[in-house]
């Protein structure tokens, strides 16, 4: 299965996840309005309809959505970001589920709403006025100019500027990762990728591991696990330190 | 329930009356006897007999809502004698000022006007269509000609006489002065643009 | 004219009754118990009295006309047998095609209000520019000044009185307490620490 030529169809576009991607990288199209949610679904649903798990589609995947869902989330809640950011892992996990239930709240009540309506479908009220009312004369009482000048100047007043100092961070690009590992891989032909990730951050594994994932699909390594949970080694192929391109790639997109 | 089932049956004029109320109560505009009758699914005659039934129910002295033949057809209207109270119930709104958006948009159009709806929608950071429309019902706002993009461009705003006489103003010259803002028009709708971008940046 | 002023001093009420059916008959909106005093020039406990007795007049089942208490008033609207009628000639254009977005934004505003753009999109996950934009030309939310963070501020929408009206609440207050909706954090925070548990098992 060829990732980037997967048809979408969401609310905010209809065509290939290759052109989806081009338009975002060019800001044409708000990802704001993009469901990475449904991207996901089409995507398992395309998986589901073959016989054989496809892992190296999988991988490209998981890079691309990871990527949007990074953009986005900068993108949606710039602030936000910054306040999760400096809660401990306990603290976030009790944000996150906070925010959960919040959102499932608001679904359940958008239903609640999606009910009343229908039950009240036989409900009938005028909405204009009246045929036959006087029509009042839509004065308006004197105005002090004042307060023409005063929203003006309140339309005028900078919004408090964010900080994005610190988000390089706790989001550290993927191409760091791709030149250490690719560093350590021309000292050794093996490596423990656990040990390697040892004392980081959650972001910093989520970011090392995307940078596996990276050189795996441009066949520099092969990854292999004894059983689930156990640690994850990686070995160099023949092929690493063939080409750089993809660094380049990553660089431009996790500026 | 046996009882209100006998009545329907025993007089079915007052269904077909009870009907013709809805009707008239929900609507805008006088309804005529085509009309009702096509929402009723009745014949006209019948829906005539009902309406005379109810005018003689909605009449002056004996109810505040009053059926009235109009040249368009039947509508309610409120009684003469509720009149006072009437006059006072719309006395009300006029009380009422402006609301956040509709000061908002004044204050753009007035100081940097004439301008579309586009540019007070960038300035606000909200589409402006209504709070525009209701300034325009009002009388405050007016169109004037398009944009300066040639013909096809948006539809400009400026403030009307109505406008200086309701702010007190004998031109828009006396329009307290904006001096910390910037030193001209242009000036002042340069730092409204950049401020609306840092709002959504 | 003995024989109606006999009838009004008799029942002094019913005077007061007709002024009241006469004031909701030439508004569209609901109207408050002190709006009404004030139109009708009466004390409030004697319009309560007097609002009683025509909800009882004007109620389904007697009447095609039925007065309900609404969106914080009291209003008029065609009873529920007259629906079918209503429905050929009118349409009910604020809820035709609310989409699911449209829905939780709706709900989000009606619980969290006044709430801007930037907040809804937070809980939503999707922007929330489009829904509300839909939601406002529907009458069902409106502008409610700009945010607690400054002038500079986002702007905050809150539900109108047309939203009550549409869904049939007296009040904000009759929708569902929020803590009975959907799963507690603790539920979810029990399920997140089950998938931890499993992966580090």
């Amino acid at each position: 299965m060829i990732v980037r030529e997967l048809e979408l169809d969401l609310d905010a576009f209809e065509g290939p996840f290759d052109l989806l991607l081009t338009l975002v990288l060019k800001e044409e199209l708000d990802l704001a309005d993009v469901d990475v949610a449904g991207i996901v679904l089409r995507f398992v649903e395309r998986l589901a309809e073959r016989d054989e798990l496809d892992l190296e589609a999988c991988g490209e995947f998981l890079v691309l959505v990871a990527a949007l869902l990074e953009l986005k989330a900068r993108g949606l809640f710039p602030e936000e970001e910054a306040e999760l950011a400096d809660l401990e892992p306990e603290e976030a996990a009790e944000e996150l589920a906070r925010r959960l239930a919040e959102y499932r709240r608001m679904k359940e009540a958008a239903l609640w709403l999606r009910e009343r309506l229908a039950d009240e479908r036989d409900r009938f009220f005028r909405l204009g006025p009246a045929p036959l009312a006087p029509q009042p004369e839509r004065k308006l009482a004197p105005q002090d100019p004042e307060g023409l000048a005063q929203v003006l100047r309140l339309l005028a007043v900078a919004p408090p500027q964010v900080s994005l100092a610190h988000m390089t961070l706790h989001f550290p690009p993927v191409a760091q990762f791709l030149e250490r590992f690719r560093a350590l891989l021309r000292r050794r032909s093996i490596f423990d990728f656990d040990q390697e990730i040892d004392g980081l951050t959650r972001q910093e594994q989520a970011v090392a591991f995307l940078a596996l994932l990276e050189l795996r699909r441009a066949n520099q390594i092969t990854i292999s696990q004894a059983a689930p949970f156990a640690p994850i080694r990686i070995a160099r192929t023949e092929e690493s330190g063939a080409s750089d391109e993809r660094t380049t790639a990553w660089k431009l997109r996790s500026a | 329930m046996e009882a209100p089932l006998r009545l329907v049956v025993a007089n079915p004029l007052d269904r077909l009356a009870r009907t013709l109320e809805a009707l008239l109560v929900v609507t805008s505009a006088p309804l005529s006897l085509d009309e009702l009758s096509a929402a009723a699914a009745e014949d006209s005659e019948r829906v005539e007999t009902a309406l005379r039934l109810l005018a003689e129910r909605y009449s002056e002295g004996r109810s505040g809502i009053v059926l009235e033949r109009v040249a368009g057809g039947w509508a309610f209207r409120a009684s003469r004698d509720a009149a006072d109270a009437c006059a006072r119930l719309f006395e009300r709104p006029v009380q009422r000022g402006l609301s956040q958006a509709g000061m908002e948009t004044l204050a753009i159009v007035a100081y940097l006007g004439p301008c579309t709806r586009p540019e007070i929608a960038r300035i606000r950071g909200v589409a402006a269509d209504s709070a525009v429309a209701g300034l325009v019902e009002r009388g405050l706002i007016t169109e004037a000609g398009r944009g300066s993009d040639g013909a096809g461009g948006a539809v400009r705003y400026r403030v009307t006489a109505l406008f200086e006489r309701v702010f007190g103003l004998e031109s828009l010259s006396q329009l307290p002065r904006l001096d910390d803002l910037g030193e001209d028009v242009d000036a002042i709708r340069e730092r409204l643009h950049a401020v609306a971008a840092q709002r959504t940046a």
